[in-house]
């Protein structure tokens, strides 16, 4: 089969499930004629009708709520923002309103919101966000955040199954960049389950999204010029997380980096520890070591932003530093 | 080009009184059955309250169970209909079928309350098919979020070419909000099957409206959403009926949302802890005295209908009736088991696991650990019998 | 008591014109360079962009240069007024005094940019005390939120009593944003001197106004904030310029705000990669050919003003002299160092430590891992010269 | 000196901080003549009059924005949430407006958002929310979280004289329960700095806020029961964090107990036990435990709020476990 890109891949999810099942349906603004800021839903209002691709007001808040309204009466909606950073309009109605309703009021929601995340595009700081952590803390709801095209057609269809409201990540920088084969069928990857991105034996690094990539240049880095075998694991759900995948790759090389795109403080890095600290303490033969961006918002400016984020230099500087240890 | 001030699309409406209500005597009776039921249900609960059994504060609509009786009236329950109520809409929840039992397990926080003690008071709902469930929905505190919802509800019912409406109410206060704002434009543009009511009750907690807004009403928002508007008597049962009504149908033909602002008037406090210390001299009384809906339809109904007094006292006695056995109920029924509180945030997973601290551990705390809440749900003492 | 529908509060509003701006020869030339300065400046943006030296989107005001500068005139810079644009108000800007080698630098990520390349494009300011600042607030990107923010600058002014008068600007996709309900109700209730304008272009991104709102026109929504609302000619100058003074006025006087809505056209793409596909055909050229703002006021200047052409070509070679000089400099700015990236988050710790693994680390990647932005600021290359 | 409450600790600190400086005012709902929800405000409008302590509409996106910017122009707005679970209305206010300004504009936005937060008081899921964590991760934010009458005043005038956005919490459980005597003078207390709450030797509590009593209450029967001596951290900053107390305290008992009253996922023991693993992993004698609730909405019913919360109970099993390791 011939490679599609990472955002084909979410339009062939969203085309798949819209042709399974008619009650899912899309929201957001531009998607409809004009098929997305990133041309994710291209093509798809004029396939499936303005009843199942709707144009909506800029009006976050509406788009969510209105979404789980839907999702209460047995529609699937898909609610796109623009930028993800501008879930954050919608904070209140995710985090209150959505995901609470199962628990407070027996209510199913199954729902996704979805949109273009993340830096390395000079973005500035509305344009770039990585909002995973701010939603990891709020019971009921899902997080994934895939890195590889055929995870994220595998996650979208499985997020829209979900009888729960999943936030469905995509990387602005992996979406033309990264191409893959798409597994044959109806191709479903569960949530909450990690992958083993590459194999290795000295140090772990635990990762998702984008820095992925920053893991694997650095693992092959580490492997050519200091003979250090790297194992390199994608989480892609991040809400449930998985602990035995986790634990697994602890267990097997006792040095853990955990590297991601978003800020320091607060960031999940931080809920990894943790995990890892309580189920496998006594594997750990050094401490966990974060690589993440700076504690500031993400400027525009190149050498701004590629000082804030983390490079392949920075992850190979910490992975040594653990195989030293 | 030339300029222009913003106009008026406004197309005159004249007022609406009983006899074009179009109800018959059974429904008209019906009607006051339910703002009695409403009444006497909240004062039983101000009886529960001052016994410590209310866990939690206590929101009374007295003086407004016209407004949401007659409203939640003109749905029509057997196309499935469904409204989304906030804290003073007791009443409208009792006419799509909320039960004083469940009422009463709300606010006494039992094991099998609607919520299974998990949400106060009346934010609990049963929404989903028509017949299947009595189409409310529970609301939660952010206020106008319930707005963005419900435009979801019936947009769900357009795109599927169902024949049901929605009706969300939103209080004076709750227009404030940007949640209300993005959620009626949507509606709006969506064309969808809701009726937005405002019950303007002159305050928001202790906020007069003039405080909240420097529009003269809140109907005046209609046209900037591009919808109708009409401002009604909400203390006026069978007008409210009326104007809701009409709303009802045009959203049943497709035309869209209408916004109505229900005059009425907020007689108790936010909650019953508020002194309303900020309520100027005689402003309640006067409500009270010349504009209680109760009384206002009991006039009516004698007069108007024909309706003997002893009949309504029997309604009345009736009403008592009801809300004793349910009191008996909810009294009876049991807390919640404490790890019930790990069941259902997802579908899946169904359940939480226990935090390893507490792994084979039932219940948390010893009763002296208890606080005493804002209610006056004793700790202490348990819900002392 | 008697429904009753939306009405209008309306008072009847004239149609301005040239002679009613009341603004002399030398002020009306002024409108005219800002005007001109703007668009030059937008297209030598756009020789930047397609030479890649432009980081990021490149947002365009082409056809509401009139809008943008009328509108900002309007404000009295000597006594401290302020206003918020966004992002096709770059005439505005200009008019209350940022510079082309700012906008230049900022556009081109430059260290010494006005935001020292932490943010994009025309997002940046210069506010505070009156004199000392020139009295424009940078906006952000998420929609609405500048109204809010612009509510408090403008209740400061009334708070201290000074007599400031404070301009925001929200597009008519804008308005559906709950920011915007909160902030203009709150300016509403507040009585700040604070002019609200709505610039309707016609579409945001890609959706026109008809999936924005269900309303005829966005100064519909004035009266249901207790506000007069007045719509006008945005591309007529002078128009614009006269009916935000009268608001200015009003706002200066103590009268509260005043909702603006100022009717243009959006005659580029949401920004320069955007190919205008859902527009309906003819539309722009329609536009460009009968309603370009600096054509009708040319026409205006060289007609009713008796203005040579010449000296008008006069001026508009003064522009392209400042804006050759402006890209000069601009060109020639260096990059910011990378480490500026740690200062100022806040101003107590002025710096973030570098982490562990940066430390002595002045740089961070390598050229060939630089990627190709949405710009078309070329990373393998650099900025190329 | 008398003792007063925390709650009037609150009203002596805005009192005073109004009386010296003009520019600080007050603004929200229901703060003006009804003194605000638990009557923090009470008196302070007939004090100070209508334009410095100011009744807003029901907008918590414009209390919040208005702040800023008035703010901007050098006032110190001090904004009341009526419950601080509405502070998600006003979620991307604060972290994209406020938190960014001086950063990508060099503009000051000295301004305090205030409210009554957490449980223990049968509020149900949406009046008993702690939103350190959603906060913490956004850099440009300072948040504080007393658990004492006394540095609910000292902090609350640190808060109000920083030149930055400081969202300070206030328990409510503690509002009238705790009290205590106001050191005389000025009394400010530093933002970033931690107290030690019990001194002790054998194994550390980290905590803040309401939870501080229920490490105090179980270290107190720690030593009477089992001789195991237990230090308690109060840390009254949660952004910037004391990392010099965290790691003092680990060196010092090499065992390590977080506790708090947030959910246990995307909490902010998470950031913590990352820091110490960084800062400390030497000094480290067991695993760092953490004590938290339950990844659920807080409900609302006795049973069911007691079940989720930590209790004191919680701190004593995980303090033993932590001893015994
Ligand atoms: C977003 C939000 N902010 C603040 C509150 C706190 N609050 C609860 S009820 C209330 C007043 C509501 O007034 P109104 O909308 O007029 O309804 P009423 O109580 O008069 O029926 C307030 C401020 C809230 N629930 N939600
Ligand atoms: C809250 C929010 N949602 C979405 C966006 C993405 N966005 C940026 S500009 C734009 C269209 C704006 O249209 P309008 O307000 O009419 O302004 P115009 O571009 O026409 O001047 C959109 C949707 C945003 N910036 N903020
Ligand atoms: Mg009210
Ligand atoms: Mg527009």
């Amino acid at each position: 089969m011939a490679e599609i890109t990472f955002l084909e891949a979410i339009r062939e999810a969203l085309t798949e499930e819209m042709e399974r099942d008619e009650n899912v349906f899309l929201l957001g603004e531009d998607i409809g004629k004009y098929g997305g800021a990133f041309k994710v839903t291209d093509g798809l209002q004029s396939k499936f009708g303005e009843n199942r691709v709707i144009d909506t007001p800029i009006s976050e808040v509406a788009i969510v709520g209105a979404a789980a309204g839907a999702a209460h009466m047995g529609m699937r909606p898909v609610a796109e923002m623009q930028f993800i950073d501008f879930i954050s309009n919608a904070y209140d109605m995710l985090t209150n309103y959505v995901a609470t309703a199962r628990y407070r009021a027996f209510l199913a929601c199954p729902m996704v919101v979805r949109g273009p995340s993340g830096g390395y595009v000079r973005g500035g700081p509305f344009h770039s966000q990585n909002p995973e952590a701010a939603f990891l803390h709020t019971p009921g709801l899902k997080i994934v955040y895939p890195s590889t095209a055929s995870d994220a057609k595998g996650l979208m269809k499985a997020a829209i199954r979900d009888d729960d409201c999943v936030l469905f990540f995509e990387h602005k920088y992996l979406y033309r960049r990264i191409k893959g084969e798409m597994p044959a069928g109806d191709h479903v990857v569960p949530i909450g389950k990690a992958r083993t991105a590459r194999e290795g034996s000295d140090v772990s690094i635990i990762t998702y999204a984008a820095t992925v990539y920053k893991a694997l240049e650095a693992a092959e880095q580490l492997q050519q010029e200091h003979g250090i075998s790297v194992e390199v694991i994608d989480l892609r759900s991040l809400l449930p997380m998985d602990d035995e995948a986790i634990v697994a790759t602890v267990r097997k090389t006792n040095r853990v980096l955990v590297l991601h795109e978003d800020t320091r403080t607060g960031g999940i890095a931080g809920e990894i520890t943790a995990r890892i600290n309580e189920l496998a303490f006594e594997w750990l033969d050094a401490p966990v070591l974060r690589v993440t961006a700076a504690d500031v918002p993400l400027p525009y400016s190149p050498p701004l932003e590629d000082y804030v984020l983390p490079q392949t230099s920075d992850v190979v500087r910490a992975v040594l530093r653990l195989a030293e240890y | 080009m030339s300029t222009r001030s913003a106009r008026s699309r406004a197309s005159a409406r004249r007022g609406t009184s009983g006899n074009v209500s179009g109800l018959g005597r059974d429904a008209k009776l019906e009607l006051y059955h339910y703002m009695r039921l409403t009444r006497s249900l909240e004062e039983r609960l101000v009886n529960l309250y001052r016994q410590t059994k209310v866990v939690g504060g206590l929101f009374r609509s007295l003086g407004q169970e016209a407004d949401a009786v007659g409203s939640a009236y003109a749905l029509d329950r057997s196309k499935g209909d469904v409204l989304s109520p906030l804290i003073r809409n007791l009443g409208s929840m009792l006419v799509q079928g909320a039960t004083p039992v469940e009422v009463l397990r709300q606010y006494m926080a039992k094991g099998d309350s609607p919520t299974r003690g998990r949400e106060l008071n009346i934010h609990f709902g049963d929404i989903g098919a028509p017949g299947e469930t009595r189409g409310f929905l529970g609301q939660i505190s952010h206020l106008g979020d319930m707005v963005p919802v419900m435009a979801g509800v019936t947009l769900s019912f357009r795109l599927r070419g169902e024949d049901r409406v929605g009706l969300v109410y939103t209080g004076d206060g709750a227009t404030s909000t940007g949640a209300f704002h993005e959620g009626i434009n949507f509606a709006a543009v969506q064309k969808c099957p809701l009726v937005v009511i405002v019950e303007n009750n002159g305050y928001a907690y202790s906020t007069p409206t003039n405080r909240q807004t420097a529009a003269e009403s809140f109907v005046d928002k209609a046209i900037g959403y591009g919808m109708p508007g009409v401002r009604a008597d909400g203390n006026d049962v069978l007008e409210t009926y009326a104007v809701t009504r009409e709303a009802v149908e045009r959203a049943r033909a497709g035309e869209g949302p209408t916004l109505i602002e229900l005059m009425t008037y907020r007689r108790k406090g936010h909650a019953e802890h508020d002194n309303q210390s900020y309520v100027p001299p005689g402003e309640i009384e006067q409500w009270e005295t010349t504009n209680d809906p109760i009384a206002r339809y009991t006039k009516y109904l004698t007069e108007k209908e024909g309706v003997k007094q002893d009949e309504l006292d029997a309604m009345d006695a009736r009403v008592i009736e009801i809300i004793d056995e349910a009191t008996d109920i909810a009294e009876a029924s049991p807390m919640p088991e404490p790890t019930d509180s790990l069941v259902g945030v997802y579908a899946d997973p169904p359940e939480v696991e226990p935090l390893w601290f507490r792994t084979g551990v039932q219940s948390a705390v010893e009763a002296h650990e208890r606080p005493e809440g804002w209610g006056t749900w004793s700790a202490k003492e348990g819900a002392r019998g």
